[in-house]
């Protein structure tokens, strides 16, 4: 097994060219490996001391033919000297392992930036399967580019031989060499990355050491050979001290979700159905029965769903993850638990639809369904995380309104969260809200009023087991306190008044909306959910440019913010950018009566920046 | 599972809730209710620790009735309910009440994946071959050519047989009773209590409004003897006014023989409730009115491990102790890939 | 068997005062046939020439306990000599049956109004099942009221002995004596009730006979007994001359449903689940196979609805029923419809909610379930009738925009509407719309297009059995024109729009918003759905009162009508009733940016015209 | 049912559409497809009266590759689809292609209802004992202990078995076959897409990716003739390299006997697929590997009547004749009691 100190250059004259921000693709076949030579970067990069965000881009074919378009599988990084935010609009420099992975991707790459190709693959077949007669890279294509062709399949035969695999072992590596190579070409620090290989490929040190071998291979040849006049450098940013960890949004919801009920001093249930791009959270918390974590596979989101509710009932601290289609099973039974009024959290990782749609796509088309999807009167609060480690927050936040609020909560994240990933310095414990979460025991020789409210509206949660407390509970109306079955018509209206202050009392708890930006602009830009990044760096750019924007992003979508009335009427000018075709602003139109617009963008992908810079400047220039 | 002894005896007027009935008068759903209440007071569990839970149906107002936790969930639904609620607190005592449309038509799926999982609890399926609560359409036990109102010209769906279904679906534990034979039902409700894994218990239950007379053949008097044989484990299938009657295995296939002549309790096919595989409580499941008796009793109640109980030893189900918490809490946040900024 | 002419009042002399208006309630245990007897009542008012307008209530049990009061059962007419709209807000004249009956519903009774009660169910027993410590006959309850004992027990008894039905056979007679009593008393003819008794139970005579004989029974005993001071006429209202018959709203829509199918030339493919208050739409159509109904009882409300996309596909006229709860379950399979494009309507009869809620009893809460409920963005066009008989044309017009556009349509009616009737005058069939429905049938060899669209936005509905036109479809993003699945943004960016577009057509085909009332008022009164009848009734009187209101009732709710923006604008005020919290509002105020006012009741029933008249008052009074 | 010949035979590659295939390479379902486009030619039926339904999976990628009518629906509703469809037209030859997790997990109750109708079409059921298409989750047919992404200390699920579950629902053709065994895969085929009825299909599918040889055992030479059982109808159930070995009743179970030695072939179970209850082919459903060999083919085949047939037969569908419909439609607009206003 390979020992992990990293190579030193042995040019140590090269040049490095400083830059603040640089944004990298890697794109190749799916089996290409680009997923994990895109994350063992950013580790790289994290543990060096940028910021980074990424943005990984995979098919919805399990193994799409090899070479053709549809398999085409990418990952994007954005790594900084200072705070960023997105993953970057346009690439600096790309990676391209296959002719189809080039066409489909050279065009986002700035003019002038780098492309780097493994020739190897320009095969005729592998032309043909991309549906190009012409190679790319012989023709005028790519002129404004620095396009730099690598014989990475043969480099890499060279590097990985000798460690006793086969020749598809051998072939595998790949795309250690191409990381090596832009490990190089940025300076980033191998140790991280040989670790990752040891720890993960130890059990087999034949795979591991030819992994290595390779990764190594891509920086010596870069070292040696002078292939490029110049590499570059970005500096560490200025990051707050602490430890920190990389994490993708779904890894935060479910590392989220378990600190909750552990600060409720409560096991968690987990009741959930694979999907897209869901799945994740159900197996990241499968990996955690040491924290009191039970997961049920069900077997399909309406059990999955009434499971929870049985959960609840019994007294876990329960959830359910899903995405759209699925959200969309569980409507009537999350009926049942706004009338039962029993807490949970319903995580909602939203992706492209309607219908299947575009499931390993991002969206924000989930909104009105969650608000809204459900036969009669019937609210919950909504929350909507806007970074991946926003998700940490923001499922702690969930059940904790669940259990004091006695309700079920939805927590909306997107593909985009779900799958991307930042730094998060992760927090201590102790500075995470512990939930008073008080099972009544007795009913002091009273008869037990199981929907008698308290003053946050909260009915009490008697859970099987007490004695003396039993009680019957359902779909049907209830009769204010007793609980029982009731058909009267005052009652009724009593009733759905009471679910509905409840909700509306949650906003007692949660935190004003801040204004980012210049608090005295013309113009406020409204955002919720995963486009934090791309209007955060929009509005930070306006504003240095001279423009005067202001940003508020709305983390509760119901209720929302006491103050949200007022900071809407603030402003003269509202424009609502969403990944949908304008859902959010049905409600703030209709409760401040503001002529908000709407930045849609409906194409599976987030907003560039530039797409809100536009937005702001076309704002900014109308009357 | 863990279960403590209640202080006294409980009584069955112990297991009424202050819910008036209401049920059509002369329903057969009243008589189960009655001996769900005696049978339980002898299963020595405390009632705070039961929880019934039901569907959507005439049947499925069951736990309304019952002064024991209860949760009268959605139409078709009440088994994936009881899943959660039991996985999450494998020490409750958990009943699920449905019917033949609530737990064979809309919640078919929920059943068929519970009872795999053999999570420990009790299954009523009343089957009265009707949809009561939606006031007479047919069910998926109707028989073929039943006029309904959504069938007037005669139904066209083949019905299920809810016991086939259940050993389909790999039932550790399956039986019948009627309505109104109390004194079998009552047995029957015992065994299925008893039983570790899920027990599936049809009821053939008597809606006098929409479906009167369904199970006539095997409650009056003149044909009932013909119609029922009660099974016992370890015994022969043995039925008829004089016990003159048996099932005889012919290859796969049962076959009614008279005894005497030749035939002798010997050649009849012996119960066993035991039976490794379920081929036999199958082939028993087959018998129907009017070619055969029907068989009541226990068709089948075989050890399999329960899903909540291998979960919960799996899981580390105790909360750590206060103060604890917070390490475990930590251990969790910076698990694996961390650097420090300094 | 008796003959069917009706007893000639003896009693010549009893003095008729005229009435323009009457709502009479017939209420009693579920078992004393009280639905029977106000619907014969209808039935004989209708045939006399008055208009009429129902409320049928009852119990959510089957039978609950006899003489309880969750048992009680009834059935409300207004009958008036001009055209009415509501069942009526009180009571001039209640029948009750037993103590639990009148505990529960003599407060609606106007006072000075009579109340006939049957005092043979006065007994002990039947005051305690009614929680009635005293009789009310016996203390002051009813001193407002003029109230008369009949023995109808003993009267019944009487009169149906002595056809060989037994005690239970007689007894049931009851409610057919307390008919009689009603029809002196308003001068109703008997001839039509005595040929319904005929038709319906003349296969046991004995049965027909005796009923015939109770209900004369009744008629004679006012004649003789000079029971009442006076009887009442209701005059004949002038009425559009032509044939009528009586329908419920269920009724309306099912023949609506075989209709439209017809004049497209096509089989009607219904795939449902029984769900009340939807249940009698696919009872209605299963009686209907003459008319190339094909009904499908599915094993579920998601089956109902895969089964409709399924038989749409296939190239039926398909549709699915339910309610609330059931239209949860089918939002998933909704969304599929959307991105298919297959033509088929759901039908959503609206019901107390939230979850099982309130099954037997009415609400509108399911508008925002109707256009949101899926996930993705997935825009349906939405209708709602706004009168039982106003069923059958939105049924047709349904079905007419589904195959005109290839889409999915929702139309939402509702409980009131469902079970409520009015007459209905019958139109003529060549009055109806004939739909063209064009299945290609040779793409003229070119490949085959199947999402080409063409001027109304819709793609070519090509059945499979047609040579040529193989094509595969799915619930994944399409490529425009081809079908293909393609993830390709642009594409699904443009798909999203041509999706919303198609329905914003559907706008091209409906008529504009019709003004009624005073269209220079001030005021504006918005409805939508079973409120037309409150809201029309209550601005005529505003108006005849002086008052200056308009009112404009949306039957097309997605897409509206292309003049709402500018009626909606048009008028200082606009108040919105509804029968939920407020919802279609939240859609008025966002597009329109108006501070239209909700007016919201969620009580289980209908408004009444004094509270509509009441919400207009205040409007009127404020600023 | 009623179908027209086409003109000129069709040929295998008449039935691949122009898209191109996306399984992963070396996937079963290749070699699935290949043998469903070989099979239809012999069917004789056109192309455009075929309709290939299916859910969602890898395997519900199947109707984009054919050249017929076909609809890629939504996770676990292909049967609700393909009911729909067939009950409005009777006329079209229809087959539906699932998962274990699209026919079993979500979808389970839709393959209940649509196995007992008799819904006249053929379903596929690629049992590959995983979830592909989200990579990589234990499904309801994986086996105890399985460890997947869901389950990383091992499966708690006990399994459905695919034929047992459709047995249970009173299905009237029951058959199994191997993604790889070509040629007895296109005989059950054949035989499925013959038999008037809904005909269900397990086929045993590798998912190389995520479950690489769950199979193994029948596949590879060295061990398939031991745990591979081929049914033939009238024939008894022998098997083994040299045929040796058979299996015997033992009351109601099946044993594995050797051939030989006193025990000759007339010892053995005789199949019998026309068996007019399914005791028998229930009984074989319960042989598993390791302790038995598994049966393979046609476990089933009866008749019975088709849903959609005898409510085509109720209703009239064809349209009335141009200008009838009005007579027709005001009739119905009549109906019930009406009056006249003049
Ligand atoms: C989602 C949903 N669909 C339909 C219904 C209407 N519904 C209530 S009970 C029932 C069937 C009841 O039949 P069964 O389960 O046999 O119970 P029974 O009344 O006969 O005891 C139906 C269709 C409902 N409540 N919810
Ligand atoms: C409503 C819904 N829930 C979940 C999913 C995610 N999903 C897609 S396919 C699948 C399981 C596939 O397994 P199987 O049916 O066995 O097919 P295979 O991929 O193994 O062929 C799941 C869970 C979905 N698409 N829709
Ligand atoms: S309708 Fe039938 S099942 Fe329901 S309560 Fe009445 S008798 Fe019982
Ligand atoms: S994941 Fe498995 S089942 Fe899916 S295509 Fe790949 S090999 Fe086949
Ligand atoms: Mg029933
Ligand atoms: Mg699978």
């Amino acid at each position: 097994m390979a020992t992990s100190t990293a190579p030193t250059s042995k040019r140590t004259m090269v040049e490095r060219k400083e830059h603040a921000t640089v944004t990298i693709r890697f794109c190749g076949d799916s089996g290409d490996g680009m997923q994990l030579a895109g994350t063992q970067f950013t580790n790289s990069s994290s543990i060096f001391g940028n910021d980074v965000a990424t943005l990984p881009d995979f098919p919805a074919e399990i193994r799409a033919p090899a070479g053709s378009l549809p398999g085409v599988s990418g990952f994007q990084i954005n790594f900084s000297s200072h705070e960023i935010h997105t993953p970057g609009d346009r690439v600096d420099t790309m990676v391209a392992m296959n002719p189809a992975a080039l066409k489909t991707n050279y065009k986002d790459v700035v003019p002038g930036g780098i492309i780097l190709v493994n020739e190897d693959a320009f095969s005729k077949t592998n032309l043909q399967k991309a549906g190009l007669d012409v190679s790319p890279l012989e023709d005028a294509t790519l002129r404004d580019y620095h396009v730099y062709k690598l014989p990475m399949g043969k480099l890499t035969t060279e590097a990985a031989s000798g460690f006793g695999l086969s020749n598809k072992g051998v072939n595998r590596c790949k795309n250690f060499f191409a990381l090596g190579v832009i490990c190089w070409l940025y300076e980033r620090p191998l140790a991280p990355i040989e670790s990752w290989i040891n720890s993960k490929m130890g059990r087999t040190p034949a795979v591991a050491d030819a992994n290595t071998a390779t990764l190594r291979a891509g920086w010596n040849y870069c070292d040696t050979i002078e292939l490029f006049p110049h590499a570059y450098r970005v500096a560490k940013a200025k990051i707050a001290p602490g430890t920190y960890r990389k994490i993708t949004g779904n890894e935060a919801t479910a590392i989220g979700l378990a600190t909750a009920a552990r600060r409720a001093g409560k096991e968690l249930f987990i009741g959930s159905y694979p999907i897209t791009p869901a799945t994740t959270i159900l197996e990241t918390l499968a990996a955690m029965p040491q924290m009191g974590v039970k997961t049920f596979q069900a077997e399909d989101e309406i059990a999955a769903m009434c499971s929870t509710v049985g959960a609840a009932f019994a007294g876990a601290c329960a959830v359910t993850s899903t995405s759209g289609p699925g959200l969309a099973l569980k409507g009537e039974a999350m009926g049942l638990a706004v009338m039962t009024e029993l807490p949970m959290v319903i995580v909602n990782v939203q992706r492209g639809g309607p219908s299947t749609g575009l499931p390993t796509k991002t969206e924000q088309s989930d909104y009105l369904q969650a608000m809204w999807g459900r036969n009669g009167e019937c609210p919950m609060p909504v929350l909507a995380a806007c970074t991946p480690s926003d998700c940490f927050e923001m499922a702690v936040e969930a059940m904790r309104i669940a259990v004091q609020y006695m309700t079920p909560v939805i927590l909306l994240t997107d593909g985009y969260l779900a799958n991307g990933s930042e730094p998060w310095k992760i927090p201590k414990s102790s500075s995470l809200p512990r939930f008073d979460v008080v099972h009544p025991t007795n009913s002091n020789g009273e008869a037990f009023l199981p929907y008698k409210r308290n003053e946050r509206g909260a009915r009490p949660w008697a859970i099987p087991g007490t004695k003396g407390l039993e009680h019957r509970i359902g779909g049907l109306e209830k009769q204010a306190e007793t609980g029982n079955v009731n058909y009267d018509p005052d009652n009724h209206q009593r009733m759905i008044c009471e679910r509905a202050d409840k909700v509306a009392k949650v906003a007692d708890s949660i935190p004003d909306l801040k204004i980012d930006g210049n608090p005295d602009a013309e113009l406020l830009v409204v955002g919720w959910g995963s486009t934090y990044g791309a209007i955060t760096t929009a509005v930070e750019r306006a504003n240095k440019r001279g423009q005067k924007v202001a940003h508020v992003h709305l983390r509760y979508l119901n209720p929302m913010p006491k103050n949200t009335e007022d900071v809407m009427k603030r402003f003269k000018k509202v424009i609502v950018p969403e990944m949908n075709m304008g859902q959010l602003i049905i409600k703030l139109r209709s409760d401040f009566l503001i002529d908000a617009k709407g930045i849609n963008k409906v194409q599976g992908k987030p907003f560039l920046v530039s797409d809100i810079e536009a937005a702001i400047e076309s704002a900014l220039g109308e009357g | 599972m863990k279960v403590e002894m209640p202080v006294e005896p409980l009584k069955p007027a112990d297991f009424a809730s202050d819910q008036e009935v209401r049920w059509c008068p002369g329903c057969g759903d009243y008589a189960i209710l009655a001996q769900v209440k005696k049978t339980l007071p002898g299963l020595g569990i405390p009632k705070e620790k039961i929880v019934f839970i039901s569907g959507i149906g005439c049947s499925s107002r069951f736990p309304y009735y019952m002064n024991t936790y209860g949760f009268h969930s959605i139409h078709g639904r009440a088994m994936a309910v009881a899943s959660g609620l039991k996985i999450a607190r494998p020490d409750l005592n958990v009943w699920v009440v449905t019917g033949d449309g609530d737990g064979l038509s809309i919640g078919g799926n929920h059943l068929l994946h519970a009872i795999r999982r053999n999570i420990d609890m009790t299954v009523l399926l009343f089957n009265n071959r009707i949809y009561g609560l939606t006031k007479g359409q047919y069910s998926p036990t109707s028989e073929v050519g039943k006029r309904t109102k959504t069938s007037p010209r005669g139904s066209v769906d083949f019905p299920l047989h809810p016991l086939s279904v259940a050993i389909g679906a790999e039932a550790s534990f399956v039986a019948r009773a009627l309505d109104v034979d109390l004194k079998h039902l009552g047995y029957v409700l015992e065994r299925a209590a008893k039983h570790k894994g899920t027990s599936f218990v049809e009821i053939y239950q008597n809606c006098n409004i929409f479906n009167d007379g369904a199970y006539s053949y095997a409650t009056d008097k003149g044909t009932k003897h013909d119609t029922r044989l009660i099974l016992e484990h370890g015994k022969p299938l043995i039925f008829g006014k004089d016990r003159e009657k048996g099932i005889r295995l012919n290859c796969t296939d049962p076959e009614i023989v008279t005894l005497g002549d030749g035939i002798s309790e010997d050649d009849l096919l012996f119960h066993d409730e035991k039976a490794a595989e379920p081929s036999l409580a199958y082939l028993l499941t087959r018998m129907h009115h009017p070619n055969f008796p029907e068989a009541f009793g226990v068709f089948r109640a075989v050890e399999r491990p329960c899903y909540e109980y291998v979960l919960d030893e799996m899981s580390d189900s105790t909360p750590p102790p206060q103060g604890a918490e917070d390490a475990e809490i930590d251990a969790l946040l910076n698990s694996g890939d961390t650097w420090v900024v300094d």
